[in-house]
């Protein structure tokens, strides 16, 4: 067990898999000279040479289409996309080609890569660099959804998204990058699909990923204080989610609270609670609940941008509000 | 015809023959199109056949090929089974891509047939990336990557070429410059003194041929990829050819002035490899006999194809991913 | 009030609103030749000009990109970006930048931009021609995202798009262009926002959109024969969705059914169905339910593709299924 | 300095304040970033003010400028109020995007400013769209596109290209080049033989300039924003310079060679104007106290900007679209 950040838990992750796999490779913008926006790519390349830690021109489309094509020829590229929003410069390519070419071409090939969009809220990098975009990559056949919400994970998750078969989209959140914890740095890859319960509670369920994990925990504390015991999931992999975990929590609390980060209409949170509304309807004692950002791009301005923000206060009166609910 | 190249009357005979096989098979998927026994998009590559055959004559078995939307002549020309090829036509279960792909989809990566492709531009970023896996692998192999005049307006196709060269990455650029893009003439969307200009800026060798004709694109093609398998980089054919038919089967192509039609079949491909060979003492009923083999051999593909089982309905849910549920 | 199919009465909405307001034009692929790829813009390019019906390169980025512009200085563009599935190789410009301008900058802009993108199932047309999309633009702040069933909302429904000031996704389905409805050709344009009651019922309120619609009618039909009286709503406008009319329904009925032909996973119906379990839990009889299709590519072959589609007997099913299930 | 051209001492010294406008203002914005008063990304323009300077002195206030992420300078030159855009970089209400933009998205559309862009290239895209509405308004106006030398490796820049010839739009293309693509020098990752050869690729006049030298740079300008105006189509003006500092405000570039960074910063273009004016007789103390009323005209924004309001917390939903709710 060592200490590392989010970051370095995911550079370490990187420098094992390719050390135990030649075939691993990472391109994008600016990895080699300081290791890419948060060093999460440090001494890569310096260790792994220009041909496979590859500095890329700005070319977002051909960064993925090509990522796809040596995925097909027996390589397993990493792709840094930097921020989701650029994801979207990339969104044909990842939809049309890395999705389906294992369906449509009939099982002939996979696409084993990973495409790494961080995601969300961070200081003021305002509309085009701050979207929680993990909504549409759930929809699409064919792609596997992480998101990681501690070091720990981000090492071991990290880890088996290079050795998934299929196409990972791979969300790390811009405001973890810094944050430190505890790491086992010969961890095998965690499974993917398995949900953590990281609080235990009766009353409610709380369900979470990413930076909101941490919000939600604190929520949980202020909540027990209150009398009210929340259990809180962090999925950690967004698609295949573990309906398994969050069903039986719902089975146990009888009501859910979904909580992220991205806009609430349209997002993650509304295939849970539809899921769980659909399924679970009978053990639902009051009605399900959705913490999203407003249908507002997110403003730069901090007091607006902290607007957009669920807090641990908003999670708190939630479950309250749902707690107190009769059926 | 090419002057100083002197190819065997054999090898132009075997070009003669992958032709007119070619030349058969889309005869007789457009006809099955408009008489409603494909579905879909079927591109027809009538009109363009010399010049899949000319290069593909030069590759290896184990040499990857990515192709577009037109993609028959390129499967065929690399060696796929007809049988295999219609069948996937017909959405029968033992088509190359198990009746999921069709038409826009054909491929066969035993034979390093990366795939036909519905978007225009995106397989040649696909090629691309192939290259690299190619080179990182250090593999002995190239790729083409053919595509269409349409194509080079797309700005995936033009960072595509860029990667390429700033990676000195094992390509032939093949594009298959049909006056059309669809309905539209090309020259009417496309600025600037030409496709050959646009490659060298990005610093590829670029050339132009007569694409009708069979001798000239075998010999640029034996030319071409023996300095892409010497490592000198990517390279680049623009071949000038003509589309007989409308953009797809189910196009009568009336935008097109009659007069330009009539002239762009009057230059035929295979004819013009026809008279070369009757013109060196190959009889004319051995010719005829080879279209004859030709037909026939796609008659055979065609019942084989109209009498083969459909996937089973529980292929609906196969080669997804490995993990999740489709439902 | 006269006979038109739905691509014609797109067209002479189109029509209408560009002899009304000569700063409206269009700009795409292949719209003069024969007016688009479903004569949707027959014969608009002869009569407005090459200026204002633009036959575009193959350039999906700067179609888009190029519309923005031009919809911040002045005139209101109209883009045919032809499948959804296309409209991902502008999804950067949609989402951040025709989506998030006006808020981005304050106000000082707007961007009166219609998006064409049709979506749907059509005969083969396999993978990357089928996919229907319009969860992804639901999900981002600044789009309005419409997608009418019939002629006479295709009339009425586009005028209305181009007159809204704020960037609008227009989805037709491709296998709509051919139904013929009675349209007023002097209809003012309709509202957005404003769904519509096409069938009127007690027991169970299905929503629903685009082709989806008459598989739903045809359902209620023969649900009324089994003695189940189904509600359908047809909501014309998916964001912002008429939440008065399906929650009117909802409280009568007790029972919320969403069809769409979209991926069930994570489509628009999970937003529908969270809104109704959040804000009408107490009144549900029983759970809600989605049907969608299932988390996969469109294959091609048509047995296949047949799965794909929900049908009016899987209607039937899901809503006798609720209809008897005691709250 | 230029030799034929033969500005007016007054033309210089004027282009000499801008450019010490310019210095003041991202010296300023630079440093408040660093010291925690700004937040996001502060891309510092400094050391590439002769490129705005001379080319805006050329632009009337009715021309359309669009930018990049290294903006400041271009709104500046362009005319826009140093105050509104302090305030804006602030995050504070009367900021010129009501502090919702920052410094990625500063605009006035007030002065055609259609703003900085956080998306390398996708300015250009709505640049030539700007141009299109232009020539189809009939108005006397022409737009000029900033941008990098990384953004010539993007898909869109090179379709913007394409696109401005084929429809011969008013647009004056400059590329700012600095050298560097954020960490990366963008030789490595760029092929051919260089900016000029791709933009006569697409049939686009262009030719290279000194950009530390405002003077050459004004001439330039003068003479191709003439051809433009004249409607002789797109120009393209390629305008060497170097980045003073990193990539971003805190960025301290340490990728950099320190002796590149120092020839660089040698070959000052305020010192080489201020030389230029002192050579023909303006007084050294008139030189200083330009550059004291530039900084005391910063000093004096940025007290305003601090004592500003800030946003209301309702305008967080203000500006988003008219139809549908934000929450
Ligand atoms: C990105 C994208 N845009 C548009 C289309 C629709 N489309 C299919 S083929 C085609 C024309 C392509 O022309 P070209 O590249 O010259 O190939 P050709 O059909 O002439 O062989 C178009 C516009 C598409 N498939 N993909
Ligand atoms: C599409 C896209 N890809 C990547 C980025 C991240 N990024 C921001 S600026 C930049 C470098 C741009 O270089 P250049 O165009 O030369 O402009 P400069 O910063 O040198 O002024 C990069 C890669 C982005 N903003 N947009
Ligand atoms: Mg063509
Ligand atoms: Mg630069």
């Amino acid at each position: 067990m060592t200490v590392l950040s989010y970051a370095e838990a995911a550079r370490l992750a990187l420098l094992q898999e390719m050390e135990r796999d030649p075939n691993v490779w990472v391109l994008g913008e600016d990895l080699g000279p300081e290791g890419g926006v948060a060093g999460q790519y440090a001494g890569l390349q310096q260790r792994f040479g220009k041909s496979r830690v590859v500095d890329t021109p700005i070319s977002e489309s051909t960064i993925m289409g090509a990522a796809i094509g040596a995925a097909m020829c027996g390589t397993r590229p990493v792709v840094e996309l930097r921020y989701a929003d650029f994801g979207l410069c990339a969104a044909d390519e990842i939809v049309n080609q890395a999705a389906k070419a294992r369906y449509m071409l009939g099982g002939q090939v996979r696409v084993p890569a990973v495409i790494r969009q961080p995601i969300g809220m961070r200081d003021g990098m305002a509309a085009q660099h701050s979207q929680s975009t993990e909504a549409w990559w759930i929809h699409i056949p064919g792609l596997v959804v992480v998101a990681p919400s501690t070091p720990a994970d981000n090492h071991a998750l990290l880890k088996a998204a290079v050795r998934c078969d299929d196409p990972v989209i791979y969300m790390e959140h811009k405001e973890l990058w810094t944050v430190r914890g505890e790491v086992d740095e010969s961890a095998a890859p965690a499974p993917l699909g398995n949900a953590a319960v990281v609080r235990e509670g009766r009353d409610v369920t709380i369900v979470t990923w990413s930076s909101m994990v941490s919000v939600c925990l604190a929520a949980a504390q202020a909540l027990a204080e209150s009398g009210v015991s929340a259990e809180v999931i962090d999925l950690r992999t967004l698609w295949p989610w573990d309906k398994d975990a969050v069903f039986a929590s719902v089975v146990r609390s009888g009501r859910l609270l979904v909580v992220h980060q991205a806009v609430r209409v349209g997002g993650f949170g509304a295939e849970i609670v539809s899921e769980v509304a659909e399924q679970l309807f009978d053990k639902l004692k009051t009605a399900p609940r959705r913490l999203g950002a407003p249908r507002v791009p997110v403003p730069y301005s901090e007091p607006l941008e902290m607007r957009c923000r669920i807090t641990a206060d908003d999670i708190v009166a939630a479950a309250i509000g749902m707690a107190r609910a009769e059926a | 015809m090419s002057e100083a190249y002197d190819p065997s009357l054999e090898r132009v005979h075997g070009l003669y023959a992958t032709m007119l096989l070619i030349r058969a098979f889309d005869e007789h998927a457009g006809q099955a199109r408009r008489d409603g026994h494909l579905r879909g998009s079927v591109h027809e590559y009538i009109g363009q056949e010399a010049i899949a055959t000319g290069v593909g004559a030069n590759l290896l078995k184990r040499d990857y090929v990515s192709s577009y939307h037109r993609g028959h002549g390129h499967c065929l020309a690399k060696g796929a089974d007809p049988v295999s090829m219609m069948k996937e036509l017909y959405g029968k279960a033992d088509g190359l891509c198990g009746g999921k792909g069709g038409s826009m989809h054909v491929a066969d990566f035993a034979l390093g047939i990366l795939g036909a492709n519905g978007v225009v531009a995106d397989g040649v970023t696909l090629a691309v990336g192939a290259a690299q896996a190619v080179k990182l692998r250090g593999e002995d192999r190239i790729v083409t990557a053919f595509f269409g005049d349409g194509a080079m307006n797309r700005g995936p196709m033009l960072e595509a070429l860029n990667w390429a060269r700033v990676f000195d990455l094992p390509v032939l650029f093949v594009c298959e410059d049909n006056t059309y893009s669809d309905k539209t003439r090309t020259a009417s969307v496309t600025g600037g003194p030409g496709i050959l200009a646009r490659a060298s800026a990005f610093g590829i060798p670029a050339e132009s041929i007569d694409g009708n004709d069979v001798i000239a694109v075998d010999e640029a093609a034996a030319r071409l990829t023996r300095a892409v398998r010497s490592g000198q980089g990517p390279v680049f054919l623009h071949a000038k050819t003509y589309r007989w038919r409308g953009h797809l089967a189910l196009d009568p192509g009336r935008y097109r002035d009659a007069q330009e039609v009539s002239r762009g079949m009057a230059d035929d491909p295979i004819a013009r490899a026809k008279a070369w060979l009757f013109a060196r003492g190959v009889k004319a009923e051995s010719l005829a006999a080879d279209r004859e083999a030709a037909v026939e051999r796609i008659r055979s593909a065609v019942s084989q194809a109209e009498s083969a089982p459909w996937p089973r309905p529980e292929i609906l849910f196969t080669d997804v991913q490995d993990l999740g549920a489709p439902t």
